[in-house]
């Protein structure tokens, strides 16, 4: 089976081009293609599972062979001194995970798009650039080298742009899409330097013989590991990872991206190509584990951005960019996480995956139905959308890290693995980890209660979605609610469980094992249900500032008022002058005013740096040069020119004046 | 007789054509003053056929080639001057100035 | 002083007063007639030399021809052939120097290399003239005539008025001595062809 | 003589007969200019497919050699063979004047005269292709020269309003470089052991060390002013946004595609092998250059208005790839600056086509005039320009990435000289700025695809929409996007045909 996997990427590319071309004349414009193959690629992937993990798990539970991996490559051009380019697959635990999520989640998508897009003059178009992603995403996860990877990682950056710049009409849109390609390209700087210093370290781009060579402690030409110089390239890739996966400071473009089609923001900003940093980050995590520079700084980042971000979604009026923020801030848990420990980082990439894409789906129904994206606009929405409601709700609670829904599970690992990690970083990720978690539940609190809870605040009557757009809700729900299961930390398990399935050596399996410890368990969901509480008592008494406060006080019982009495002097004090008045506004300040100024601002400067080096430098200074010298020429050409009147009468003048002189000479030499 | 005198009335003829020639701007002026100055070859040549006596009269008939050339050389130059007139609308020979720059 | 001395210094006086005057002259037409009498002193140092078919020659050719045509040329361009202004660019000082010191080098080189030579006045008829002319010139001189009917052709070619040339441009009547006194104005003046605009580039293709 | 020894020759002379021809063709029927211009250059780029095809993959090596003594006494030769290096640029300089013929069927700038202009562009194109087949100094500069005249007849009377500064800017200053470029081949010439101009008998000679260190760099400083300013690298370049802006579309395509490769070329082919010792010493300071160019040319393009002078400040920094690759002196580099003259060749071509024909719908160049929506208004137009000026930027899948990436590969370990001489460092700080030119390629591009095909088009163009690509247009572009989209993934279509050569000519360095 793994060895037709190529087919996986391939036939979403093949469907990407046959929409282009055939697209307008079928019937559902194109996106039958899309969702048959990327339903092709689902099977596909589901049944290389099994044969991978099954391989996975046959190790695991003997203790004896290696983590499966199968790799196969074609020349793909020679480059000189008998070196080449080579476009190869790697099949092993970690791509069959992504292939999982990725069909899978595409395939939602692509379904949920029938309805969401339903007459939109561009449709086949973008089920066009919907394919293509997906192949795209799906070359970065089977790429066994790293020039493939960044190929793939290149192109999901591209189909992005067009996505978020999908309604171009809005100047609004092509600037998110701008932004968010400018953004992760100045982090893909980083990424080309490290595959270019790797390459340059190791002679070669196959991540298979750079992992064995950084285990032999050697480097191109048999030479010593240089560990400076690999930190620099793993460093430089945590610079991609920023950009990619949207991590402080470089994260800003992400909440610009909910411009594109909400469909758009769950595949790409949720589900698949923000967690492409996350990936990388994995599939070089034996590079990494050879330089702890490099993993602290990727736990340091992910701490400042789940904490960072978590506390700027709690301010948002767009439900997407609740959503979006809540996304960096996941990713900051999942890149912190991989400081630690590999199982839990995917994991968690795994789990969030899922959930996060039902969350936007669900969202984008919630929009359909309420024609905006304020949260203002809404309200008491779950009457009437019963089904968005409840797959929201799930897709809420596996966020919230509500046990046993997914999200708990892959959350508790993380904090467990930072507390077993200890030290400065490790502390760091396990207390901002754990308050972070309490910022999760506080914001979907919010969002929970100001979309589903009291009345309906928008314009019209909203209506439940399509089923296209409740059918894929409901199946994100069966695995955004379960999924979690699959690594349950129960040591019998272990060897069949998520942790086996995706192991990248039978080594690291054994000497990593997945643990549960119970204090932390408590402590975290301790901390989740005083969000929960916070959160409601707090947007049930403000909801967004414009309602009267004590009028929304009234219905609530007495015994529950006085109950709240005591949670409001908390909730007061630290959720709302600390957290919403103080902390809050700050982040979103030093977000706006600074880090966001800044980004923009470098932008404006290289621009009028631009402008200066062209008028300046260019026309005035080096073309200039080339006049002068030009004009200088010009000059003296019309000073002697004068003597060139023309007039008979001066050159006889001079001719004869000449012979007067020659003679003259002539005769004093004669003379003397 | 002395070899001076006529000498020097040709250097005279010369130089006032020279004058002639640089000075005046009517075109056929300076036609003239060419004529005065090749007068001037002329009699010089005379002259040195006097003082040299050669047998083959060369400075005679070197005169005669002078006379003739001149003669030529002033019904070609009258033709330009018709001409430059008649597309300028002037004998200034300072306006006959198309080969500047 | 002999008598051959004096009628040379008497021409040459008469013929040098003659020459300043045509380039002095303000009449074109008083300096042609000024040029007769110059050309005529210039003979008659011929005669004095011997040289007389030389001297006669000179009177047709010159005197007779040559003056009459440049008369002739002053009436056919309409010219102003009344006292016209002296002077052109160059001024006057700057000729006169010029003129000034090519008359010292030629004098002082006269006197310096022929200051003691006498000249041993011999007649020579014309007969003679015209038999070595024939004989030992003979190639010569018919090379000359080649030249002649050729300036001749010549001059005809240039003078000839192409065809669908405009008239002649008529000179003001009231200021006869405008094209002397005052550069005419240049626009008035054919210029050189502007650059042609692309339509009409594109009409000439 | 066999088509082995004559199959270059024919092939370059083609054009030089068919320039003559259609200059003969009478005036009344112009027409037929058009037609016998692509049937010839139709011809050559036949001719130089069965070139390719015929050429021995097993052998490599110089092919298709001839040799004839031509001015005897001074030892020059007519001496022209092909190989590796060669190939690409050979029948990509074909493929664009084909194509440019079959443009040209379309449209003509003002003032028209199609005969004068198709037997200018099949001169030019003698002169380019020359000047890759040429294996002896004074053909190869005698080539060189050749293409000066019909180009900067082109800009001169088919340009734009400011054509004739352009012409002369260009000529001029070409010009200029070229002298000393001459100088330096004589004085190679007279340096030689055995004085010749044959370029294969100087590059033994170079090889082997038998040019002393000091007369080197005086010769290498001649030359690299000649090439430096055809690349053009910075500072050299200002007369190629005039130039490019004004010239007419075919000659746009042309000076982009083909005569700015001549330069770089020139680099690989003479400068490196025949004085290897002084390109040493000299490549950290063009590596710098380069880099300074990658930057510069992508600030001066977000400074630009006019779409065309944006397309042609963004050579400056595609050839500032080129020439970073050439400066690494590794094969790997040479090869990535092939490819990247290739992927430039194909792509700015093709950039240049669309700025014609959007000057020509629109009336304009000013990206503030044309306001945005092109999408809506002319689709196909807009598609196209939207996937070119992506592949220009530098997207993997597409033309523009190879060379681009491999030349910073090249960067980070570059020639052991260059380590030995302590020059690694530079070459891999120079690296992270390339790199960081990628972003500033990709910010000028995007943010010119955001105002030109982007937002809602304004009103005069919803009214009237102009025209959008015409069939003889899909024509003409047809193989470039072709070639766009297929290097991408299939980059062994260019590296496979150098890789070899390049090693062999490369010998010189390294270890």
């Amino acid at each position: 089976m793994s060895s037709v996997a190529w087919l996986i990427p391939a036939l979403p590319a093949a469907s990407a081009v046959v929409i282009v071309a055939l697209g307008r004349k079928m019937p559902v414009g194109g996106a039958e293609i899309g969702i048959l193959s990327l339903a092709t690629a689902f099977v596909l992937s589901l049944v290389l599972a099994v044969e991978v993990f099954g391989a996975n798990v046959a190790a695991t539970t003997s203790g004896v062979g290696e983590a499966f991996l199968h790799t196969a490559r074609v020349e793909l051009a020679p480059i000189g001194a008998g070196d080449s380019l080579f476009a190869g697959i790697r099949i092993d635990g970690l791509t069959v995970m992504m292939f999982l999520l990725v069909t899978f989640v595409s395939l939602m998508v692509h379904v949920y798009s029938l309805g969401y897009l339903h007459g939109d003059e561009r449709f086949t178009w973008y089920y066009a650039v919907l394919s293509f992603f997906s192949a795209a995403m799906l070359l970065l996860v089977v790429s066994d080298n790293l020039m493939l990877l960044l190929v793939g990682w290149e192109l999901v950056g591209v189909s992005s742009f067009l996505l978020i710049g999908f309604w171009w009409e809005l100047k609004a849109n092509s600037d998110a899409a701008i932004k968010a390609f400018l953004t992760t390209k100045l982090g893909d700087v980083g990424l080309v330097v490290g595959v270019v210093a790797l390459w340059g370290q190791f002679g070669t781009f196959d991540i298979a013989a750079i992992t064995a060579m950084v285990g032999d402690g050697v480097q191109a030409g048999g030479a010593p590991l240089d560990t400076g110089l690999l930190s620099f390239a793993l460093i430089a890739f945590v610079l991609g990872v920023v950009g990619k996966s949207a991590q402080f400071p470089l994260h800003t473009w992400l909440p610009d991206a909910m411009a594109g089609p909400t469909p758009v923001s769950a595949l790409i900003h949720a589900a698949t190509m923000v967690t492409a940093g996350v990936f990388l980050v994995a599939r070089l995590y034996p590079l990494y584990s050879a330089a702890p520079a490099a993993q602290a700084t990727l736990a340091v980042i992910g701490a400042i951005t789940l904490l960072m971000a978590g506390l700027l979604a709690l301010v948002q009026e767009d439900i997407k960019k609740v959503l979006a923020y809540s996304t960096v801030s996941q990713l900051g848990y999942m890149v912190a996480a991989l400081a630690f420990s590999y199982t839990a980082g995917i994991f968690h990439l795994f789990t969030h995956g899922f959930f996060k894409a039902l969350l936007f789906l669900g969202a984008g129904s919630i929009i359909h139905a309420a024609h905006s994206n304020n949260l203002r606009d809404m309200g008491g929405l779950a009457k009437v959308m019963p089904t968005t409601f409840a797959t929201f709700l799930v897709g809420t609670l596996a966020l919230m890290a509500v046990p046993p829904l997914a999200g708990f599970w892959s959350k508790d690992e993380i904090l467990v693995e930072a507390a077993a990690a200890g030290g400065y970083t490790g502390s760091l990720v396990l207390v901002v980890g754990a308050l972070g978690g309490a910022l999760t539940v506080l914001y979907m609190t919010r969002v929970l209660y100001l979309t589903f809870a009291g009345s309906f605040r928008g314009e019209g009557h909203p209506h439940e979605s399509p089923r296209s757009m409740t059918g894929p809700l409901v199946a994100l729900a069966v695995p955004a609610a379960l999924i979690g299961l699959v690594n349950l930390p129960v040591e019998a398990f272990q060897p069949y469980a998520f942790s086996a399935w995706t192991m990248f050596s039978l080594e690291y399996w054994q000497t990593h094992p997945i643990a549960f410890e119970p204090a932390i368990a408590a402590v975290a969901v301790g901390l989740a249900l005083a969000g929960f509480l916070a959160g409601w008592a707090l947007y049930r008494a403000l909801p967004l500032g414009d309602d009267d406060p004590a009028r929304r006080l009234g219905p609530v019982s007495t015994v529950l008022a006085e109950k709240y009495y005591l949670d409001r002097l908390w909730t007061d004090l630290v959720t709302r002058t600390i957290v919403r008045d103080t902390a809050a506004p700050a982040a979103v300040t030093l977000n706006d005013e600074v880090i966001d100024r800044a980004v923009a601002g470098a932008g404006r400067a290289t621009v009028a740096t631009g402008r200066r080096v062209y008028d300046d430098v260019d026309q005035r200074g080096i073309d200039g040069v080339l006049h002068g010298l030009a004009t200088s020429t010009w000059w003296s050409g019309a000073r002697l020119r004068l003597s060139q009147s023309g007039n008979v009468q001066l050159y006889a003048g001079a001719m004869l004046t000449g012979v007067v002189v020659l003679a003259i000479v002539f005769a004093v030499g004669e003379v003397s | 007789m002395a070899a001076v005198y006529p000498l020097i009335f040709a250097a005279l003829l010369f130089s006032v054509g020279v004058y002639g020639l640089l000075s005046r701007r009517h075109a056929v002026l300076v036609l003239m003053s060419i004529e005065l100055m090749l007068a001037a070859v002329t009699v010089n040549l005379v002259t040195f056929w006097a003082i040299a006596g050669d047998a083959l009269l060369t400075g005679q008939v070197f005169a005669l080639f002078v006379m003739a050339i001149g003669a030529a050389e002033i019904g070609v130059g009258l033709a330009i001057i018709m001409l430059i007139y008649r597309n300028r609308a002037s004998v200034n020979i300072d306006d006959a100035d198309l080969m500047k720059y | 002083m002999s008598v051959p001395e004096v009628v040379m210094l008497a021409t040459g006086v008469v013929g040098g007063a003659a020459a300043l005057l045509v380039v002095t002259s303000r009449n074109v037409v008083h300096s042609a007639l000024y040029l007769v009498v110059a050309l005529l002193a210039v003979a008659g140092v011929f005669l004095v030399l011997g040289a007389e078919f030389v001297a006669w020659a000179q009177v047709l050719v010159y005197v007779g021809a040559v003056v009459v045509l440049l008369l002739f040329g002053l009436m056919l361009t309409r010219a102003p052939i009344g006292p016209t202004g002296q002077g052109n660019e160059l001024g006057k000082a700057m000729p006169l120097a010029v003129a000034l010191a090519v008359f010292a080098g030629l004098v002082a080189l006269i006197v310096t290399s022929y200051g003691g030579e006498v000249i041993a006045l011999e007649h020579v008829p014309p007969a003679a003239l015209g038999e070595v002319l024939y004989v030992a010139w003979a190639l010569p001189f018919m090379t000359l005539g080649f030249l002649l009917t050729l300036a001749l052709i010549g001059a005809v070619v240039i003078a000839r008025r192409e065809e669908g040339e405009g008239p002649l441009p008529e000179p003001d009547p009231d200021e006869p001595e405008a094209a002397e006194a005052s550069p005419p104005d240049s626009s008035s003046w054919p210029q050189r062809q502007p650059e042609p605009t692309p339509d009409e580039r594109e009409v000439s293709a | 003589m066999s088509w082995e020894q004559s199959a270059i020759t024919i092939t370059v002379a083609l054009p030089l007969v068919g320039a003559a021809a259609v200059a003969l063709v009478p005036r009344r029927n112009e027409d037929y200019a058009k037609v016998l211009a692509l049937l010839v250059s139709i011809g050559g780029f036949a001719l130089s497919l069965a070139i390719l095809v015929g050429y021995d993959w097993s052998e490599r090596g110089l092919q298709y050699v001839a040799s004839v003594p031509w001015i005897e006494p001074a030892g020059i030769s007519y001496t022209v063979a092909i190989d590796g290096i060669s190939l690409p640029l050979f029948v990509l300089s074909y493929l664009l004047t084909f194509l440019c013929a079959v443009y040209s069927f379309h449209h003509i700038e003002e003032p028209g005269r199609p005969k004068a202009f198709l037997s200018l562009m099949l001169l030019l194109q003698a002169g380019m292709a020359g000047t890759f087949i040429a294996f002896d100094l004074i053909l190869f500069f005698v080539f060189w020269e050749l293409v000066l005249v019909p180009m900067y007849f082109m800009i001169g009377i088919w340009g734009g309003p400011n054509r004739q500064y352009a012409a002369i800017k260009f000529f001029l200053y070409t010009l200029f470089g070229s002298v000393f470029m001459l100088v330096a081949f004589l004085a190679v010439y007279f340096a030689a052991p055995e004085r010749t101009f044959d370029l294969v008998a100087l590059q033994q000679y170079g090889a082997a060390g038998e040019f002393a260190i000091g007369f080197q760099r005086l010769a290498f400083l001649g030359m690299f002013l000649g090439l430096a300013i055809k690349v053009p690298m910075w500072p050299f370049h200002t007369w190629l946004p005039d130039a490019h802006t004004e010239a007419p579309t075919v000659g746009s395509v042309l000076l982009a595609g083909i005569l700015l490769k001549m330069g770089t070329y020139g680099f690989v082919r003479i400068a490196l092998p025949v004085l290897p010792d002084a390109a040493v010493e000299y490549a950290p300071l063009i590596a710098v250059l380069a880099v300074i160019a990658i930057i510069y040319g992508a600030l001066a393009c977000l400074a630009q208005s006019d779409l065309k002078r944006l397309i042609a400040f963004s050579s400056v920094g595609h050839m500032g790839f080129v020439m970073l690759g050439i400066a690494t002196l590794t094969p790997l580099g040479i090869n990535a600056a092939i490819f990247g003259m290739v992927a430039h060749g194909i792509i700015t071509g093709m950039l240049f086509f669309l700025a014609g024909t959007i000057k020509e719908r629109y009336h304009t160049r000013e990206i503030a005039a044309l306001g945005g929506g092109m999408l809506k208004t002319t689709p196909r137009l807009g598609a196209v320009l939207g996937l070119v000026a992506i592949a220009s930027l530098g997207l993997p899948g597409l033309a523009g990435f190879w060379g681009e990436i491999l030349a910073l590969l090249a960067a980070f370990n570059p020639a052991p000289e260059l380590v030995a001489a302590g020059w690694l460092t530079l070459y891999r700080v120079l690296v992270v700025f390339g790199a960081v030119g990628t972003v500033l390629t990709a910010g000028y591009f995007l943010w010119m695809m955001q105002r030109v095909l982007m937002g809602e088009p304004p009103e005069r163009w919803v009214a009237a929409p102009p025209e959008d690509v015409s069939p003889i247009e899909w024509g003409a572009w047809a193989p470039l996007l072709v070639l766009t989209v297929a290097l991408g993934p299939l980059p062994f279509l260019v590296t496979a045909i150098t890789d070899a050569d390049v090693t062999s000519i490369m010998s010189a360095f390294g270890a």
